[in-house]
């Protein structure tokens, strides 16, 4: 294995007499369990942290975080209470609304607005593109990986592969711009020339319909040099996987190599692709707030910009969660795939 | 290749057609759809869909009927009578009665209403309903034109139980009796309103639904009126208009806003801003002539004091201070503002000058013009800082925080050019329009003169006194006033806009 | 190799060509290069922020890439840029060593307690997403670079974190750490000299270069953003050049954008290519 | 088809190493008759895993092989390998370019065939070399199948636990359940010489299965390894340095030495302590062996293996070395009946 950051590497399964898939259920739930709660811990850490970096600041923006949803008191009177608490009081009194969905109002992007009716619709338009930008991002990756092998001595595959580590060095902001102003002229060009209709989603950043969506998903997978990552880091964890001692006894036993050759490929893969989600959420801001299309990161960079620090906290928080479920349900897949994860003790 | 294409089309859907309604882009979203607590014109001209006013706005000082009838006013000009339609009923069904009117007018005097229109209503003093539609207001003092003091939206008494408009009202269900309802606010920011059925004031137009959206980059808007995706762009840049020109699909709308742009000044914690021949010298070493030509194209005129060149009440008189650098220079040394240890920026009391520049990050052309302002003050020996930012922030530091010494905006009146909260010393508080804190007895007494003024040529006269005693005194450095244009598509008729409040006759528009 | 039988059906990547990979990425980081000297030695062809030239001036013999619309020279802007992000970015990569270190360190050789402790804090860093910490930074410190790129490093601090730990781990295997133990060799010798120094010094400094694309990437994001939380004009930065030269594609004048966007792309290029050879170089030996 | 099970001839291997192209096996000669146990002697780095890698077609881009032939029950397994080394006039070697196609290709037609069903092999180090993915079970089962034999699921399973038994296991249910990496190093070389049986192979190739395991359970292991391919008829090729396994198992031994064979013939002329060897590095490996169990004082000086180009390949430790053994490189040749020795000096060595 490669350095491999953030799987959980060793866990303990108990072994009893029980057919293979019984214990592997087994194993997996109480698996799931502890990482349950870890990613629990993990996330109070993260909230204290976000919450900390807060209270550094030098303004008085921390005292946005009272609650704001509550009729009973004004808003001014539940921003006093809040600030006359002690820092942990506040902390608990945030967290507090926080479990319970209530992650106070907007101060500044749409005042007065509940920051939970925010961010609910923004985040599944960001899940969908979040999610399909790093399958096409994995599968692209994959695919220049498997030819890099295989085609290594062939000096015209080698040429495209220094093509893509090219044109994934290019930010996705870069990307976008060359979109909206390329494409739209683009379009508008061919139009005029009567080659085409002026199709429905133009000019291209107003809408998510489905051409442009799949443009900002194809950016997504491969700027902000997402794709040259997954092509090394597939490649490496390819090379590893298929030069593991045990192909050896696999070959020599005439077992199907590709299976051995994917199951030992899936666990760091995994654990690769849940690393580059944190730099993926940071291109999804970027392409988000460069398009203007509403999502989590369009939200978390407009409330950057008008400090609007309750809105920004809920999306940090929103995507720390989404990110630790995923990471922990990669861990699960990972450990189900390679039994040498759950080492016995 | 047309045909791959064609496919790709098919199923992406057909283009523009069966979009019905007007949609227009403003460069940012509305803040607030409560017209008391509106301050920024996208707010303004989507609060003009909704609301009305006992009158309607005035144009060229005329008003018509609106939720009133038909008004008396008595004879020493002292109280209004309203007769109010009695068949209007708010957007959630409710009847609009007097209490609305009392409601609105108490609200906004309220000192808890964070209103910018706080002045307008202070005018009255007592308020009072005889029966169910008629409504009689008496003023605090004589007033010159009374009527144009009821251009404000009338605000429905039960969506606000509190009996005051809190800042958080901002959007929260807001009900009006205009020609449109609201629909929704979408998380993106745009804003869809849809025909009030309810609405029969004689109008002719037949347009469904209005849909605002927030698209800050220029060229984009441009592009999505000239491909039809939207249907109006309230203000076209001046250098954008040849483009549009060419177009059939497009009309453009010259309309003579009663705007100006200039250069806020904060008077509170700089000594150097507080003294007169310094900003003299600032407004002799900028050459605004050479900037409007560069970044406008020359489209406005440089103005000399702080009324619109298109209103009644500028001073042709008074010339604008011409560009002058050496007298500028002068002008600095005579200030004691020297550069004396020979680094090309000039010391003031011992330590280097530095102005904060404020402005809001909305075009390239607004950065340039800054960044334009920031070489030029720097050529003069004046060092200055600029940050730009998004408009929320924006309008924290300049209105609330008051955390700037320059600011770039820009101001647009009704025809009542009213500066009384723009430079009176009372209304420098926060949230108020005098931001920048200037205060000068001569300028108060002028002003609380002119509110007073018995009729329209005294006032005349005490403007045009105003416009001097404001072009020597600069408490703002004065730019220029551009020229307008909303660009409309073709597809929209029978259009005519209100110089101030753009949407006020939608009701008559048409759609082909 | 010799002595167990493998069967390694993909041959690795070969030495000509991950040289030619080290060599093409030094060769994409010499233009910013360039401008850092020419900054610091003031050999700049002309003031970046003074407007000097014609607006939207095309190259010429006075300004070798034009002006942008403010007729300030391009080239001058370029390298002062590179120059401005300089020392943020070395901020950057100095918080993320010093941070990663001291974790990684004391979370494979801290014992259970400091382990544990350690571990979560990497975890809980881990679990925010970069950029949105930054954001987050951003907004507090509005457009100030140095405390941008201190997040930026802080936020990068598990990486080498990993870096560290995964060495320590096939130190482990080898037996090593242990028989350097109970040899007496002081605790600090093994971390500095053997770990840091002896065997993770390729992967953390390719973890560097890493970090180093990353936070050209924050930086030029943010900057051509706006939003009061990149760097502000007039200061140059490659990100703000491209977002004042946006109109370019519209009215013709492309150069003003398209420069330092090809900036941008090769010297993050640049970083990846060294950062991708060390780490192939590390693979290799390990 | 041939009675020999594999015979090896003339076979030269180069290796690409970071200073260049390196020779490791040189002339090589083996023949194995059907039946037999063979054991390949040496020390690490010899270049007894090259050869087993050559023979088993593992090890695809590095084996340069110029010249010689493989033969694996009569097939002429080197045949159709693409060459990846040529010699130029000075006989000096280099690489060319690695056909991935011609090489997958003669692996699928060349050795699948009959990899894991005709030739098996037990690996050094059972826990890292077996598939990390299945079940001990699982694996005999794939095993079991391989050797053509028809069988139902249940018949599998129940055949699968008896090798464990077979094997000297115990709680053969649980075991049969368990990964490889869940095994002690004993019990997983043991399910490795289960696997490698079970197919019913022609040709069991060892690749020093003992290295790395304690003494008592090595002695158990080859005694079990004795057994079971004696009674199966099996030939083995063992590739080891450990002499007692060879002594126990082998009929057959050659002595390779820097990848050449020094001395070959039936175990009990070679590795008899009694009996005086020809060959001195065969003396020097027997006297070592002798030294070690009398706690006698011990060689002192490494015997790493830099071996000159030409000449003996022994000829910088050997203490008998003339003139000719510089100059010219011995070639094996027979002495008594089926022992052979490479070396110039006339006479028995001690």
């Amino acid at each position: 294995m490669s350095d491999s950051t953030l799987s959980i590497s060793s866990h303990t399964l108990p072994i009893g007499p029980r057919s293979d898939s019984g214990r592997l259920i087994l194993g997996l739930l109480s698996l799931a369990a502890r990482e349950l709660i870890a990613t629990i811990l993990v996330l109070i850490g993260a909230s204290l942290l976000l919450f900390l970096v807060l209270k550094a600041a030098p303004s008085e923006d921390h005292l946005q975080l009272r609650l704001g949803q509550s009729t009973s008191v004004t808003a001014e009177q539940a921003g006093e209470t809040f600030a006359s608490e002690t820092l942990a009081g506040q902390y608990v009194t945030w967290l507090e609304g926080v479990v319970t969905g209530d992650f106070g109002t907007s101060k500044a992007l749409q005042r007065g607005r509940p920051v939970a009716d925010l961010l609910k619709p923004a985040f599944f338009a960001s899940f969908k593109l979040l999610a399909a930008g790093l399958f096409l991002s994995a599968l692209l990756g994959l695919l220049a990986a498997t030819l890099s092998i295989f085609r290594s001595r062939n000096p015209l595959w080698r040429i495209t592969l220094g093509l893509t580590s090219l044109t994934s060095a290019i930010p996705v902001f870069l990307y976008v711009y060359a979109l909206v102003a390329g494409g739209n002229r683009l379009i508008a060009w061919g139009a005029a020339q009567q080659h085409w209709q002026i199709p429905g989603w133009f000019p291209l950043p107003m809408s998510p319909d489905f051409v442009p969506w799949f443009f900002a998903v194809l950016i997504l997978a491969v700027g902000d040099g997402s794709l040259m990552d997954m092509t090394q880091r597939f490649g490496s964890e390819l090379r590893h996987s298929a030069g593991d001692e045990h192909m050896v006894g696999v070959r020599m036993m005439n077992i199907s190599v590709p299976v051995v050759i994917a199951r030992g490929f899936l666990p760091g893969a995994l654990s690769h692709i849940s690393r580059r989600i944190s730099f993926v959420l940071g291109s999804l801001v970027v392409l988000e707030a460069a398009l203007g299309w509403p999502g989590l990161g369009y939200l978390a960079w407009r409330a950057a910009a008008e400090r609007d620090m309750p809105v920004l906290l809920g999306a940090a928080l929103l995507m720390a969660v989404a990110l630790r479920l995923v990471l922990m349900v990669f861990d699960l897949v990972g450990t189900a795939a390679d039994p040498r994860r759950r080492v016995t003790k | 290749m047309k045909r791959v294409l064609a496919l790709v089309i098919l199923m992406v859907g057909t283009a523009t057609s069966g979009m019905a309604g007007l949609r227009y882009a403003e460069a940012t979203a509305p803040t607030s759809l409560n017209p008391m607590l509106v301050a920024d014109m996208p707010s303004l001209r989507s609060t003009e869909l909704m609301y009305e006013g006992l009158v309607s706005p005035p144009i060229a000082g005329e008003v018509e009927p609106a939720l009133a009838k038909s008004w008396s006013i008595s004879p020493d000009e002292s109280s209004v009578t309203f007769n109010l339609r009695s068949d209007v009923k708010w957007h959630d069904g409710t009847p609009f009665t007097a209490q609305d009117v009392i409601f609105t007018i108490e609200a906004g005097k309220d000192p808890r209403t964070a209103t910018a229109l706080g002045a307008q209503f202070e005018a009255f003093e007592l308020v009072e309903a005889p029966d169910d539609h008629t409504v009689v207001v008496n003023f605090r003092r004589n007033v010159l034109n009374p009527l144009l003091y009821f251009d404000f939206k009338i605000l429905p008494a039960h969506g606000f139980p509190e009996g005051y408009v809190a800042a958080e009202a901002a959007i929260e269900s807001p009900i009006g009796t205009g020609p449109f309802k609201y629909k929704e606010w979408t998380h993106a920011g745009e804003i869809k309103f849809t025909r009030n059925a309810n609405y029969d004031r004689g109008n002719t137009g037949g347009i469904k639904e209005v849909e605002v959206s927030p698209v800050p980059d220029d060229n984009i808007r441009n592009e999505l009126l000239r491909y039809g995706a939207v249907d109006l762009l309230p203000q076209v840049r001046p250098k954008d208009i040849p483009a549009f020109e060419e177009l059939t699909s497009v009309r453009l709308y010259p309309y003579s806003t009663l705007s100006y742009s200039y250069l806020g000044l904060n008077f509170r914690d700089n000594p150097l801003l507080r003294m007169r021949v310094f900003r003299q010298a600032l407004i002799s070493g900028i050459d605004r002539e050479e900037m409007l030509k560069a970044h406008y194209g020359n489209r406005g005129t440089i103005i000399s004091g702080p009324f619109p060149p298109a209103s009644w009440a500028y001073n042709f008189d008074v010339k604008p201070w011409p560009h002058d650098r050496r007298r500028a220079e002068a002008l600095l040394d005579e200030a004691g503002v020297s550069d004396t240890d020979g680094d090309g920026i000039r010391e003031f009391e011992g330590s280097p000058v530095s102005l904060r520049i404020v402005s809001l990050a909305q075009s390239e052309v607004q950065k340039a013009v800054v960044l334009d302002l920031q070489q030029q003050l720097k050529n003069l020996g004046i060092g200055a800082d600029v940050r730009f930012m998004e408009p929320m922030a924006w309008k924290k530091a300049v209105f609330e925080d008051h955390d700037f010494d320059m600011v770039l905006a820009e101001w647009t009146f009704d025809n009542s050019v009213n500066i009384y909260t723009l430079f009176h010393s009372t209304q420098s508080g926060p949230n108020q329009n005098n931001f920048g804190g200037y205060a000068n007895a001569d300028t108060d007494r002028l002003l609380d003169d002119s509110r007073d003024a018995a009729n329209s040529e005294m006032l005349r006269a005490l403007y045009g006194e105003l416009h001097k005693q404001l072009h020597n005194e600069l408490p703002y450095l004065f730019l220029w006033s551009l020229n307008r244009y909303a660009a409309i598509s073709s597809r929209i008729e029978n259009v005519r806009l209100h110089p101030f409040y753009f949407f006020s006759y939608i009701a008559d528009w048409t759609e082909k | 190799m010799i002595g167990s039988l493998r069967w390694s059906r993909f041959p690795s990547v070969t030495k000509s060509s991950r040289y030619l990979g080290m060599a093409i990425g030094i060769i994409c980081l010499v233009p910013a290069t360039l401008g850092v000297v020419a900054a610091a030695f003031g050999w700049l062809p002309h003031d970046p922020l003074q407007f000097i030239g014609e607006s939207n001036g095309g190259p010429s013999l006075q300004h070798f890439l034009g002006c942008d619309s403010l007729g300030r020279d391009l080239l001058s802007r370029l390298w002062a840029a590179a120059a401005y992000f300089t020392p943020p970015g070395a901020l950057a990569m100095v918080v993320a060593l010093s941070l990663g270190v001291v974790l990684g360190v004391a979370e494979s050789l801290g014992g259970r307690f400091w382990g544990a402790i350690s571990s979560w804090c990497l975890q809980v860093m881990d679990s925010l997403p970069k950029f949105v910490l930054v954001l987050l930074v951003a907004a507090i410190a509005r457009s100030n670079l140095i405390w941008i790129m201190a997040a930026v490093g802080a936020t990068f601090a598990p990486q080498i974190a990993a870096a560290i730990r995964s060495s320590v781990e096939r130190l482990r295997a080898a037996a090593f750490i242990e028989a350097e133990k109970s040899l007496g060799v002081s605790m600090t010798r093994i971390v500095f000299f053997h770990i840091l120094w002896g065997h993770a010094r390729h992967v953390i400094l390719a973890q560097l270069m890493s970090l180093m694309a990353y936070a050209l990437l924050v930086e030029t994001s943010l900057s051509y953003l706006g939003g009061e939380l990149g760097v502000q004009e007039p200061t140059p930065s490659w990100g703000n050049m491209i977002a004042l030269a946006r109109d370019g594609v519209f009215t013709g004048n492309l150069l003003p954008a398209i420069i330092p966007a090809i900036m941008i792309s090769i010297t993050i290029l640049g970083f990846s290519l060294v950062g991708q050879g060390l780490l192939q170089l590390w693979e290799e030996r390990a | 088809m041939s009675d020999m099970a594999l015979k090896v001839e003339g076979l030269t291997i180069y290796l690409e190493g970071r200073t260049g192209m390196r020779r490791v096996v040189n002339k090589v000669q083996m023949t194995v008759p059907m039946g037999h146990i063979y054991a390949l002697l040496g020390e690490s780095g010899s270049g007894k895993t090259c050869i087993v890698q050559t023979i088993l077609g593992l090890h695809p881009g590095v084996p340069g092989v110029v010249s010689g032939t493989a033969e694996v029950l009569g097939l002429n397994v080197l045949e159709k390998l693409p060459k990846y080394v040529e010699l130029d006039e000075s006989s000096t070697p280099t690489a060319i370019r690695k056909d991935m196609h011609g090489w997958n290709r003669t692996i699928r037609d060349v050795w699948a065939p009959m990899m894991g069903s005709k030739v098996t092999l037990i690996p050094q180090d059972a826990t890292t070399a077996l598939s990390p993915f299945h079940t001990v079970g699982c694996l005999l089962q794939k095993a079991i199948s391989n050797s053509g034999k028809q069988l139902g699921r249940e018949e599998l399973r129940k055949e699968a636990l008896n090798w464990l038994r077979r094997m000297e296991m115990y709680d053969v249910e649980s075991v049969s359940n368990r990964y490889v990496h869940e095994l002690s190093g004993g019990m997983a070389q043991r399910v490795a010489i289960a696997l490698a049986l079970a197919s019913e192979p022609r040709i069991v190739i060892a690749d020093e299965p003992t290295t790395g395991l304690d003494a008592t359970l090595r002695i158990q292991l080859i005694a079990l390894m004795a057994s079971m391919v004696k009674n199966r008829k099996a030939t083995l090729f063992l590739v080891t340095h450990d002499m007692d396994a060879a002594r126990i198992l082998a009929n057959e031994v050659a002595v390779l030495y820097a990848g050449s064979v020094v001395e070959s013939g039936p175990v009990e002329k070679i590795l008899d302590p009694t009996y005086k060897p020809k060959h001195p590095y065969t003396w020097f490996l027997l006297e070592s062996e002798r030294r070690l169990l009398q706690g006698a004082e011990m060689f002192k000086g490494s015997r790493s293996i830099s071996p000159p180009d030409e000449g003996c390949p022994y000829i910088i430790h050997c203490p008998r070395a003339i003139e000719r053994c510089g100059a010219e490189r011995p070639t094996l040749t027979p002495e008594g009946d089926e022992h052979q020795i490479a070396c110039w000096v006339e006479g028995d060595y001690r």
